[in-house]
């Protein structure tokens, strides 16, 4: 991990609990609160992509939400280049928002079906008062300037992914939260938008939270990487050391469960039992114990929650027996 | 949160609607300008009246009157009527229910059979041909369409009765099946006007429901299962649309209660609906403020009684007491 | 009916049919407006609208006499229909066909206001309730909740028949403002789901404030069913307005709405049906070609993407 | 069904196609015509008018309840009440009866608009149980009329003990107990009220067995039920189509008879809503008058009503025997109308086609009660007509009670007013035309000294001819004022199925005569026969 | 072995509203799927996958869509297309089951999922609603639903996604189908479900002696399930090959792009190969071989005319529709 002083993003102890739905008159009592982040830290320095990786349902896209200020936290902190995110009053967030931007995930319903793509990338240069030229941004993302008069619907999903990413640079940003932005497009197709993420990292040196669920995706476009499960981290490291030994059962069988596209491989799969528990009900101790693999599965992790704790320089996990990985 | 808490508290709010419903009405109504006086009466008569009823009072303190009053289940006595408004509900709110309810079996029977029938031929001819006319009947005043009905099926052909809820001769009361049967064949005119146009909305929105469902992935699930066609359209497709009916159904109601203010005063009907708009121009205040009560109540109820069956027919609805701890374990 | 009113007719009735067309021309270029008029039911409704906003605006010219000349109370008093008199005469003599071409003009406008009315009404509560949520919401919506209990008919009847001096714009207003309560909801519910879409989110992760947000984003892709409603609503509107008339409430006399038409023909229903017949007619026209036409919005407005 | 085997005389079912239902049936708490023709068959007056209507004297009425009368000195008028007359409990009707009966006509608390009219007489005292007592307060030609006429006598016994104010609300008035031709048998809210003749009736049995009065609130379809034979009597029909379409009708039989009911446009003469200052139009009797001149009644009387209708020669209808069509009125003279208004000061000076003075449009409102057909039918008629010679009226259709409010408190320009009258003419005229009807029904405070003069004259003519040379003389008067403008009198035709036989209509109340109205065995049809 | 399943020219086509053409999603598709074995077909998303497969049970919606005559879809020798619609039903769910893709939709929310899988049962095994119970419960347990006895009387709102996917899969084969469809049976699920659901499809198959017709659009779900493939590219198949020979031997330009594009795990962070455009509109396919302008081999006579699948030197049976099977010289990269 990086040290202090270089740092974009930081990531504190954020919480984020959705209140269960107050019934009739608001008279009603709560639900239980579905907690969707329970307690992330991290931090991104300038320049890096983080991966952020997980089960539909873990807690990303509340993650990357939350961080832009989108939903306010339960509790914690965000700072961004050392401001306190939602210290901030509305002038000084928006900003703020300038400098930080997210794609998302579902091409359809990111772009105002009612609106052209000049008017879509358009409206971000007219909030800010900015002057940009759509074509260049058109042009940056790969799109010919004929589609400018174009309405999403018009356009293919990698076509729109592209507009989603143009909107984003629009404001030029130095953060991008980008929330699973080729997850919902073809394998071809896929490819052409991270390529042209990592082009744009390399020219605009931009920072990224990339958040996946797919461990082969983040494998292509992340400095490092986290796994959420449950709300939590449950490890944090640099890619490289993540893949080659990855330190929490829950990442051994993330990865060992991504199809393979060998016919050959024969390699020991991993198969999860049952599915993730729901974020209202949390399970006690360990979040992963009822599912856990683990030959050394015990008592304690179903009683003591573990910590994600350092196993080795730079590289986090919580499990108890991290120390002695699958 | 259980099933009884929560109707427990529909029911509070339903209270608490009905209430401001009859606070509004009964500002409103005692804004107005005027007294409770017809046409004819003498005026040092009318003013004579007015001090005997109260009504030189101040509004709030005849609002606080009125609470109590009510309070203490009365309804006050109806200035036009010269009787408790009570015993005036009494007699007529029976008749406006069998109204309602007749026109509303009219109209979802029919409503729903058609919407089912067209829906299962969609853009063929007979589709088509009903789609048209349902869209003109929709379209129909009522008081236009009831002297039609009155003429051609009360005058001319002499199969239904012109008006009235019953034989003053054979069935003053209905105490025997014979008049059942009378009551039922006094019904079929107003019933059918004022369920008519309703049919016709709801087979429109029935097609449109079953339409909607039969494009869903569960209906193509059934058929490679190898249902038959008519098992999934009236089980699949039809559990199915019947949840957007039943939404329908509580909002019958405001319209049926509306449509009865017409139907019953063109076809005698001794219901509330005439009741109440004889009350409103006579500015009987006890039976405008009162009628206004049961309207409301009924769409209240109406509406609850709605949720309630959707709650019913809608699994995912349903309240179940572990309904958050779906928590699935190996 | 003289030579120049046919002619009129003539004009306008081709005017309607050649704007429909030319717009169904135009519309088969793009995809949204060729769904508009994938329904026959939609072209009629809209020619059927065309015509009688034509029939409205050249009103003077397709009436052979003045509406509200009683032309002679002794001898012309519920004529049949005949060349002279295309659609009879009324109890008062006046020209039936006259008072209906110049009563397209208040109806219209009667319908176009009071559904203009509940439209805007139900889509500020309905937009402001959905997007702020919270109390303000809670509020909006329990007030919503009175409205829709409240007998209707109740209010508008006090309304009018009691408040003596009331104008006729304000009971077209009080029409509106207790019809918009079904609007609201409709458009709270849009507002609900569409302030959780993505181009939302990101519109407010650009900066944009609330006003913008609702104006640009939410609004216009709520517009189907705002439409529809309003399109529907003019419809309402024009039926509560006859039975207002019927009920002895409506424009003053002597000008002619269509529901007042009725109401004035109705003690002669039986003799001379004609002078409730046509006005009747042309509401339900109205209502069927709005309600062919919001068919159409709802196609060509379908938040379904185009395949 | 039930179908009984009544057929000898003395059955039969008699349904009326009603229109409104009444408030109640205790007769002096209301003014309800049907609550009226009801109260016909249940409580008997001590005499009656006859077919003429005279009423003056007493040679013209018919015995009822009292068997005979004799005056006692001028103020003093003694009556016999029939010794056979019973109340329907078995209780003998007695003197009484009568006293309390008057006492409470006559009480405040119980606020019966019959009240006024008996002013005159002193009080009513009882000689024996069989022998009432009237003390009049003065001697004028109508004091039998004034003594028998209002005034149905109660049953004391039952009555007593309701509280005078609670009377209105009385359950007797829905469940009365009466000493008529016939007797209550149910009242169905907003459905129906039924009656039984009393075959031990003291006059003889009614003809027919049971009536029934049906309540159908709109007038169409209340026709279209005799039409379709569903009813058997409607004793208005009101408008010429009606008419029309009951004479098509093949099982039924048109009675026409005189009405009681005249309609006038009411000119306001004082400022509305503030009695002291003089209308700004209608104070000046030269605008009345071209107002007048300027509609051509019997036009729109044949234009709205065809035979039915007449234009009254003053403010009274065809009932009262002062009627002569020759009395003398404004002529419809439109260029007279015309000339008086340019005369003085409204000319169009604008060119509008609105005539006004110092910038004031000749423009005024017609207020008329909107559950009236016929009346809105004139109102849109007078508009043409007003606007023909330069004149703008605005058409306030309003709710009758709203209707009641405003004239009633003088806050109106014009109003299109009904006025319906007993047989006599001096009580009508007095009430709405003088000053005695200020505060009253006298809308408009018309006032002319000269005119109420000679209505004093009139009522207190001894005899009837010089009475008709008086009035007559009235109402040229009036009619040269134009208090207002005397639009039409309608003259009712009743409809009645033809197997009812000796169907008599007495003109100021057509259920009168009821009892003697009859169905031959041998016309008898299957709700005749029914034994329930 | 016979062929189970012979789908041969098959043409599915979509008349689309006025003015749009018509959408020819399916063109002239050919496979054979042998009992017991799996076929999978992969290829990328509007290429034709899921109306292929609802053709074959002609659950395509009609109108807008109709298979053209001259199509053929012969199961155990009878030609499907030809059957009477009681016939039809006879095959469906109980002959030949279909899973999709979204176990959300696909089942009925209002009934609970007993009454959905045991549906089949009584329709096509007549058994009575009890028995039909207890074979739910039974089927349940077999596709490891725990607490089978309980869960079938939950509505499907109460299941999670891969429960649900197990639901669908439980109520296909309560009929022992000769023949599963599974149309993208794990895409909407998160991988460790998908590792269940393909786990569980692996031992069912074997235990229950059925052929599966697998269709996704992962390679990888292919290469560790499929015994052959079949590519599918703008309403064609354009190559079929066992899988180890697809794999090893991938022969047209598509399945060789859409190998390299594939994400890996094992790789470093790198550059991913990405086919350059678009797939085309169904509306409108191009000229010739289809994919000639995605293709970097491409030349004239690619644009000219189309390639019939031709057999490759590989395998028998491996086959591709592309000239470079022909012309193999000119595989050497442009530029
Ligand atoms: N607005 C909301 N109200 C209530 N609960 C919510 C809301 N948004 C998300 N949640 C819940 O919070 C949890 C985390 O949701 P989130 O969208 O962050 O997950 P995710 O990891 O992004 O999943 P996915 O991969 O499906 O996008 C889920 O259980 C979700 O149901
Ligand atoms: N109902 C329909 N109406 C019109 N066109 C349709 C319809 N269904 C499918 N198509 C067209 O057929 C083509 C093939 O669709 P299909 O659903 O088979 O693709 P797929 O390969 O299954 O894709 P995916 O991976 O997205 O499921 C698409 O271009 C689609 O537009
Ligand atoms: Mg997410
Ligand atoms: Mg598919």
């Amino acid at each position: 991990m990086t040290a202090p002083g270089s740092l974009l993003v930081e990531v504190r102890d954020l919480v984020k609990h959705y209140p269960g739905e107050r019934s009739w008159f608001g008279l009603g009592a709560p639900r239980a609160a579905v907690r969707a982040v329970d307690g992330v830290s991290f931090t991104i320095a300038p320049g890096r992509t983080l991966g952020l990786v997980g089960e539909s349902g873990s807690g990303k896209t509340t993650v990357g939400r939350t961080m832009l200020r989108l939903q306010e936290p339960t509790s914690g902190k965000v700072l961004f280049e050392g401001n306190d995110v939602f210290g901030l009053d509305a002038a000084r967030l928006r900003a703020l928002r300038r400098k930080m931007q997210i794609v998302f995930q579902d091409p359809y319903s990111s772009l105002n079906p009612r609106m052209t793509v000049e008017e879509t990338l358009r409206e971000p240069l007219e909030i800010h008062r900015l002057n940009g030229a759509v074509s260049a941004l058109l042009d940056e993302v790969g799109l010919d300037a004929a589609f400018a008069k174009r309405y999403p619907h018009e356009l293919s999903g990698g076509q729109r992914q592209r507009v989603g990413i143009a909107r984003a640079l629009s404001v030029e940003p130095r953060f991008i939260v980008c929330d699973e932005p080729v997850s919902a497009l073809d394998v071809s197709v896929q490819a052409q938008v991270l390529n042209l993420l990592a082009d744009l990292q390399a020219k605009r040196r931009l920072t990224y939270l990339f958040i996946a669920h797919d461990l082969a995706v983040v494998r292509h476009i992340a400095d490092d990487v986290a796994v959420m499960y449950l709300g939590k981290i449950v490890e944090h490291a640099p890619a490289a050391e993540i893949y080659a030994q990855p330190r929490h059962p829950y990442t051994t069988a993330l990865l060992s469960a991504v199809p393979e596209p060998n016919p050959r491989a024969s390699k020991q799969r991993i198969v999860l039992t049952g599915d993730m528990p729901s974020p209202a009900h949390p399970p006690p101790g360990c979040p992963f114990h009822p599912r856990c693999p683990h030959p050394k599965k015990s008592e304690r992790c179903r009683t003591e929650p573990p910590p994600l704790r350092p196993i080795t320089p730079g590289h986090l996990a919580a499990c108890h027996y991290a120390e002695e990985p699958m | 949160m259980t099933g009884g808490v929560w109707l427990l508290r529909r029911l509070v709010a339903s209270v608490a609607i009905v209430f401001a419903v009859i606070t509004f009405i009964f500002i409103l109504i005692h804004l107005a300008p005027g007294k409770p006086c017809s046409e004819n009466l003498d005026p040092r008569v009318c003013t004579l009246l007015t001090r005997q009823f109260g009504l030189d009072q101040p509004i709030a303190v005849q609002y606080w009157r009125y609470l109590v009053e009510l309070a203490h289940g009365n309804l006050g006595m109806s200035f036009s009527l010269r009787r408790p408004v009570w015993d005036a509900l009494v007699e007529t709110v029976p008749f406006t229910l069998q109204l309602a309810g007749a026109a509303l079996v009219f109209d979802f029977l029919l409503g729903l059979g058609l919407g089912i029938y067209q829906a299962a031929r969609v853009n063929r001819l007979p589709d088509l041909v009903l789609g048209n006319a349902t869209l003109f009947i929709y379209s129909l005043p009522t008081f236009w369409l009831a002297p039609i009905l009155l003429l051609v099926f009360g005058e001319k052909l002499g199969w239904f009765p012109v008006g009235g809820a019953s034989d003053p001769i054979f069935c003053p009361q209905v105490d025997s099946l014979y008049c059942v049967a009378d009551r039922l064949w006094h019904l079929v005119l107003p019933a059918t006007t004022l369920g008519v146009v309703g049919a016709a909305g709801t087979a429109r929105f029935q097609r449109a429901a079953m339409l909607e469902v039969a494009s869903q992935d569960y209906v193509r699930t059934a058929r490679a299962k190898g249902v038959p066609e008519r098992q999934i359209v009236l089980r699949h497709q039809l559990r199915n649309a019947l949840l957007s009916f039943i939404t329908r159904f509580g909002l019958a109601f405001p319209f049926l209660l509306t449509g009865a203010v017409l139907v019953e005063t063109i076809f005698a009907w001794p219901g509330m609906g005439r009741l109440a708009f004889d009350a409103i121009l006579t500015r009987d205040y006890p039976v405008v403020t009162a009628s206004a009560l049961i309207a409301s109540t009924v769409v209240v109820a109406g509406n609850l009684l709605a949720d309630i069956l959707l709650g019913f027919a809608d699994p995912r609805l349903r309240v179940h007491a572990a309904a958050d701890a779906d928590v699935v374990t190996a | 009916m003289t030579l120049g009113n046919w002619f009129a007719l003539l004009v306008a009735l081709v005017v309607a049919a050649e704007v429909v067309r030319a717009l169904r021309h135009r519309a088969l270029r793009q995809e949204r407006w060729r769904r508009f008029f994938r329904l026959r039911t939609t072209s009629w409704g809209l020619g059927i609208l065309t015509f009688l906003v034509l029939v409205a605006l050249a009103a003077p010219l397709l009436a052979p006499f003045d509406p509200n000349r009683q032309l002679d109370i002794v001898h012309l008093t519920n004529r049949p229909p005949s060349w002279t008199f295309l659609l009879g005469t009324d109890p008062l003599s006046r020209d039936v066909w006259s008072r209906l071409v110049y009563g397209t003009r208040v109806s219209l406008g009667i319908g176009a206001l009071g559904a203009l009315v509940a439209v805007a009404l139900g889509t500020l509560v309905g937009a402001l309730a959905g997007y702020y949520r919270r109390w303000i919401d809670a509020v909006l919506m329990r007030g919503v909740d009175v409205g829709l209990a409240l007998p209707r008919i109740f209010v508008l009847l006090m309304a009018v028949a009691l408040w003596d001096g009331l104008p006729f714009a304000a009971l077209v207003v009080a029409i509106g403002l207790t019809s918009w309560f079904g609007t609201s909801r409709l458009v709270r519910a849009e507002v609900l789901s569409l302030r959780q879409r993505d181009f939302v989110v990101a519109a407010r992760a650009l900066g944009a404030g609330s006003s913008r947000v609702i104006v640009r984003h939410v609004l216009p892709n709520a517009a189907a069913p705002i439409i529809v409603s309003a399109a529907l609503g003019v419809g309402n509107v024009l039926l509560l307005e006859a039975a207002l008339s019927f009920l002895g409430i409506g424009v003053p006399p002597p000008d002619a709405s269509w529901g007042n038409m009725i109401a004035d023909g109705m003690p002669s229903i039986y003799t001379a049906p004609w002078s409730t017949f046509f006005p009747g007619l042309a509401i339900s026209l109205v209502v069927m070609s709005l309600n062919g036409a919001a068919d159409g919005v709802r196609d060509a407005l379908d938040p379904r993407e185009a395949p | 069904e039930r179908r009984g085997g009544c057929t000898t005389a003395g059955c039969g079912t008699l349904i009326d196609a009603a229109v409104v239902e009444p408030p109640t049936l205790l007769p002096p708490s209301t003014e309800d015509i049907v609550a009226s023709d009801i109260a016909e068959q249940l409580f008997l007056k001590l005499a009656d008018v006859g077919m003429s209507t005279n009423t003056v004297g007493d040679e013209d009425f018919q015995p009822l309840l009292a068997q005979r009368w004799e005056w006692d000195g001028p103020l003093t008028l003694v009556f016999h009440i029939d010794p056979r007359a019973r109340w329907q409990d078995g209780q003998r009707v007695t003197a009484a009866d009568v006293e309390f009966t008057f006492n409470a006509y006559n009480d405040s608390a119980v606020a019966s608009p019959f009240r006024p009219k008996l002013q005159r007489i002193e009080k009513v005292t009882q000689r024996d149980s069989l022998t009432a007592v009237f003390r009049f307060r003065e001697k004028y030609p109508e004091m039998f009329y004034d003594a028998v006429y209002h005034m149905r006598i109660l049953p004391a016994h039952l009555l007593r003990s309701v509280p005078r104010e609670q009377w209105r609300t009385a359950p007797f008035g829905r469940q009365p107990v009466g000493d008529g031709p016939y007797r209550f048998v149910r009242w169905q809210a907003a459905q129906s009220i039924e009656l039984v003749a009393d075959t031990t009736f003291f006059l003889g049995r009614p003809g027919i067995r049971r009536l029934i009065w049906r309540f159908t609130p709109s007038l169409p379809v209340a026709v279209q039920q005799v039409i379709a034979d569903q009813a058997d009597i409607r004793e208005q029909l009101v408008t010429p189509d009606n008419v029309e379409r009951a004479k098509a009708a093949k099982q039924l039989a048109i009675y026409p008879f005189r009405g009681n009911v005249y309609t006038f446009l009411s000119f306001n003469q004082r400022a509305p809503g503030d009695t002291s200052k003089p209308h700004p139009l209608f104070g000046d009797r030269d605008v009345r008058r071209a107002l007048t001149m300027a509609v051509d009644r019997a036009s729109l009387v044949k234009s709205t009503l065809g035979d039915l209708g007449q234009v009254p020669p003053g403010p009274i209808s065809a009932l009262v025997g002062i009627w002569a069509p020759d009395i003398r009125q404004l002529p419809y003279d439109t260029a007279q109308a015309a000339r008086l208004l340019s005369l003085h000061g409204w000319r169009d000076h604008d060119g509008d086609g609105i005539r006004d003075k110092d910038g004031q449009p000749l423009a005024f409102h017609i207020l008329v009660p909107s559950s009236s057909g016929l009346r809105k039918q004139y109102a849109r008629l007078l508009q043409e007509q007003f606007r023909a010679i330069g004149v703008r009226a605005e058409i306030d259709e309003l709710e009758g009670s709203v209707v009641a409010q405003r004239t009633g408190s003088g806050n109106y320009d014009t109003a299109i007013l009904s006025r319906s009258n007993d047989p006599s003419p001096g009580s009508g005229i007095t009430q709405s035309w003088t000053l005695a009807g200020f505060g009253g029904s006298n809308f408009g405070r018309y006032y002319n000294p000269e005119f109420e003069r000679i209505v004093q004259r009139a009522i207190s003519a001894p005899k009837r001819d010089q009475a008709r040379t008086l009035w007559r003389y009235a109402l040229e008067t009036i009619n040269a004022d134009a208090p207002g403008i005397f639009l039409y009198a309608l003259a009712n035709v009743g409809a009645v199925h033809k197997r009812v036989e000796n169907v008599q209509f007495r003109p100021d109340s057509w259920a009168a005569l009821l009892r003697t109205w009859r169905i031959p065995p041998d016309r008898l049809i299957d709700r005749d026969r029914v034994e329930r | 072995m016979s062929v189970l399943l012979r789908v041969r020219d098959l043409k599915t086509y979509f008349v689309t509203e006025h003015g749009k053409g018509t959408a020819r999603a399916v063109d002239d598709v050919s496979f054979d799927l042998y009992p017991g074995e799996t076929l999978g077909i992969v290829g990328e998303s509007g290429c034709g996958k899921t109306v292929t497969s609802l053709s074959i049970l002609r659950l395509v919606p009609e109108p807008p869509g109709h298979i053209l005559p001259g199509s053929l879809i012969e199961f155990e020798g009878r030609n499907l297309l030809a059957l009477s619609a009681p016939e039809l039903r006879a095959v469906r769910g109980n002959q030949i089951a279909m899973i999709f893709q979204e176990p959300m939709t696909s089942l009925n929310p209002v009934f609970t999922v007993g009454d959905q899988i045991a549906e089949a049962a009584i329709i096509h095994q007549h058994l009575s609603r009890r028995a039909a119970r207890v074979r739910a419960i039974e089927m349940l347990r077999l596709v490891g639903i725990p607490d089978p006895d309980e869960r079938v009387d939950d509505y499907p709102h109460q299941l999670s996604g891969g429960m649900r996917q197990r639901v669908m899969i439980a109520m296909a084969l309560i009929c022992h189908p000769k023949v599963l469809i599974a149309d993208e049976p794990t895409t909407a699920l998160d991988v460790t479900i998908q590792a269940q659901i393909l786990e569980l499809l692996d031992r069912l198959q074997h235990e229950l002696g059925m052929a599966v017709l697998l269709i996704t659009h992962d390679l990888g779900v292919v290469a560790g399930h499929a015994d052959r493939v079949v590519v599918m590219y703008a309403g064609r198949v354009v190559e079929t090959a066992t899988t180890e020979a697809l794999f090893e031997h991938p022969t047209h330009p598509y399945t060789e792009g859409l190998l390299a594009a594939v994400p890996r795990i094992d790789a470093p962070r790198a550059r991913l190969h990405a086919i350059p455009g678009q797939v085309p509109a169904a509306t409108a396919w191009p000229p010739g071989c289809r994919f000639h302008p995605r293709c970097p081999y491409a030349w004239e006579k690619c644009v000219a005319q189309e390639p019939p699948l031709l057999e490759t030197r590989n395998e028998a049976g491996h086959t591709a529709r592309c000239w470079l099977v022909t012309e193999p010289e000119r595989r050497a990269p442009k530029r």
